[in-house]
């Protein structure tokens, strides 16, 4: 057989560590990126038009012992730490408390004359009520500014729903990092703040990837927007 | 407390104990009882020390102890009280001679004041006590219970707080608390106008 | 003290008193003196509601009292502590069959034995007594302070803990911290021993 049997495509650096699970135990689990080997694995099997099933059943077997590696330091770590031990020292049995009838010199005039003292206290707290009314601003003061600012961010939202609708055009989906590419800090704290409005009425649906943090916006909920006409 | 350890406890026989001996049990547990409550027992509560639920076998007893106090040269006695409840008590003629002895007061000021202001206001929901006396009055209110002054009654939909008997009787003052809090405005006002 | 109005009064005969009577009016004036106390009484003030300085005359009077008490079958007990001082209390056997009746907050076994450790260890940090008795020694100290068995008091740059004179009066122990915590060791040690 003068053919040479070539290396499978997993054997090879990244993916050869899901494969040799001697190297796997000494790794810190915390270096490898299962979702980017996973999705590489695949695009490269699907490159190569050669499915190996043992391979990704392999893959998998070695992805979930990498997130138990991780689960187990996380666990570790979440342990709280060993309470302070106690300073010994000798703590001497409890003096029992005789019983005596002891008479206190409590009459009714001593109930009196701190009742006179608590009643001004009560009566300085009906004035405190009183003086504090006209201080609170009418309810009729704060509406309309409370209004206006609703009715801002409702066209502010608007404005940005029309945004997407332009830009998701096609790819009906859209990174939240292309959104606010090149705008400033706070304007893209506005927009994600605005994303969430909208999210809540159910005119976009937000998701975010995990490893890379990225988020992603579709316009309306994600399924009719890709693949169906809304329902009228 | 260590003094006590080694005192002679009474002296009990090795068979068991005579319908004498049982009698002679039950009338120092009456006595022992009144003497730490210093307040009005009723017959449910010196019956509770004697393990008995028979009002009449535990007022046959507490007035042979009432007796042995009446015959005894002593200066204290044991008097019965009406609705049945019975307390022991220095004999009048002896409290101004030894009441410059007695000068722990029964609360502290924060407490008493707290107090006061329940008793003029009951039936009070503890909300306002709070609101009027501070948070600190939680505490207040804690002890007052503890310590039998006070108690919790349902008013309504809400919790109110009011005085006890016990309160009543410290202070000298009738235990029906519409005529308790005339009397208390009364005093109050008789107080307020001699300043 | 308020029960003791318009009561009957001991009947007076009409001549001068003999000395018989009169020694036994100031029997009843030192039992009265020790029942409306409850602490410990030393001759001085004993001798005071007797109208004499006569420590020596005080003292032969209480210890008849004394005798009077032991030899008569009663709850109650008189007892006779350091630097001559007199207590009456409830003997210690009747005390966990009767204590439910007492409207003063009495202690559980916790923290007495948080008051046991300040007073042996007086003057001591309060974070030390949080650090040996545990969190829950918060409410210990606060309520040892309400009850005035303890103080704060300051010591150098932080503040330190330790019993008040009602704390020794109450245990019957002398006032002088150091001769009191000789004192608590002994009694310590005999407990200890016990156990």
């Amino acid at each position: 057989m003068s053919a040479v049997v070539k290396k499978p495509f997993y054997l090879r650096p990244p993916w050869n560590i899901l494969f040799e699970l001697s190297k796997l135990e000494k790794l810190t689990p915390w270096n490898v990126n299962i979702a980017y080997l996973l999705r590489s694995f695949l695009s490269e099997m699907e490159s190569t038009g050669k499915v190996d099933f043992r391979a990704s059943g392999v893959a998998l077997d070695s992805s979930a012992l990498i997130y138990l590696m991780k689960s187990k330091l996380l666990l570790t770590l979440q342990e709280p730490p060993a309470p302070p031990k106690p300073p010994q020292d000798f703590v001497p049995p409890p003096l029992f408390l005789p019983l005596r009838q002891e008479l206190t010199s409590t009459t009714i005039q001593n109930l009196l004359e701190v009742l006179d003292e608590v009643l001004k206290g009560e009566k300085m707290l009906r004035l405190d009520r009183v003086v504090a009314q006209p201080v609170l601003p009418a309810v009729s003061d704060i509406l309309p500014q409370f209004e206006m600012f609703l009715a801002e961010i409702e066209l502010q939202m608007e404005k940005l729903y029309e945004v997407l609708c332009e830009k998701v055009k096609g790819a009906g989906i859209i990174e939240f990092s292309t959104l606010v590419k090149g705008v400033a800090r706070i304007e893209a704290v506005r927009t994600f703040i605005l994303l969430l409005f909208l999210a809540q009425d159910g005119k976009v649906s937000l998701w975010q990837n995990e490893e890379t943090e990225e988020l992603y916006i579709a316009v309306g909920s994600l399924n009719l927007a890709r693949d169906q006409k809304p329902a009228s | 407390m260590q003094e006590t350890k080694n005192q002679p406890v009474d002296q009990k026989p090795a068979g068991p104990p005579s319908p004498d001996e049982k009698r002679q049990r039950a009338l120092r547990l009456l006595e022992a009882a009144l003497y730490v409550a210093g307040r009005p027992l009723d017959l449910n509560e010196l019956g509770s020390v004697l393990n008995t639920r028979s009002k009449n076998k535990t007022q046959k007893l507490v007035k042979v102890l009432m007796q042995e106090y009446s015959v005894r040269n002593t200066a204290l006695e044991i008097l019965e009280l009406k609705d049945e409840r019975y307390v022991m008590q220095l004999k009048a003629d002896y409290t101004p001679l030894v009441k410059k002895l007695v000068n722990r007061p029964l609360l502290s000021s924060g407490p008493l004041k707290t107090l006061s202001y329940i008793a003029y206001r009951q039936p009070v929901s503890q909300k306002r006590v709070i609101e009027v006396r501070g948070q600190h009055a939680y505490g207040h209110v804690k002890l007052l219970k503890d310590m039998g002054l006070i108690a919790a009654e349902r008013s309504g939909r809400s919790m109110a707080l009011r005085t006890t008997d016990y309160f009543a009787d410290y202070f000298g003052l009738t235990h029906d608390i519409a005529a308790m809090k005339r009397e208390l405005k009364r005093i109050f006002g008789d107080a307020m106008q001699e300043q």
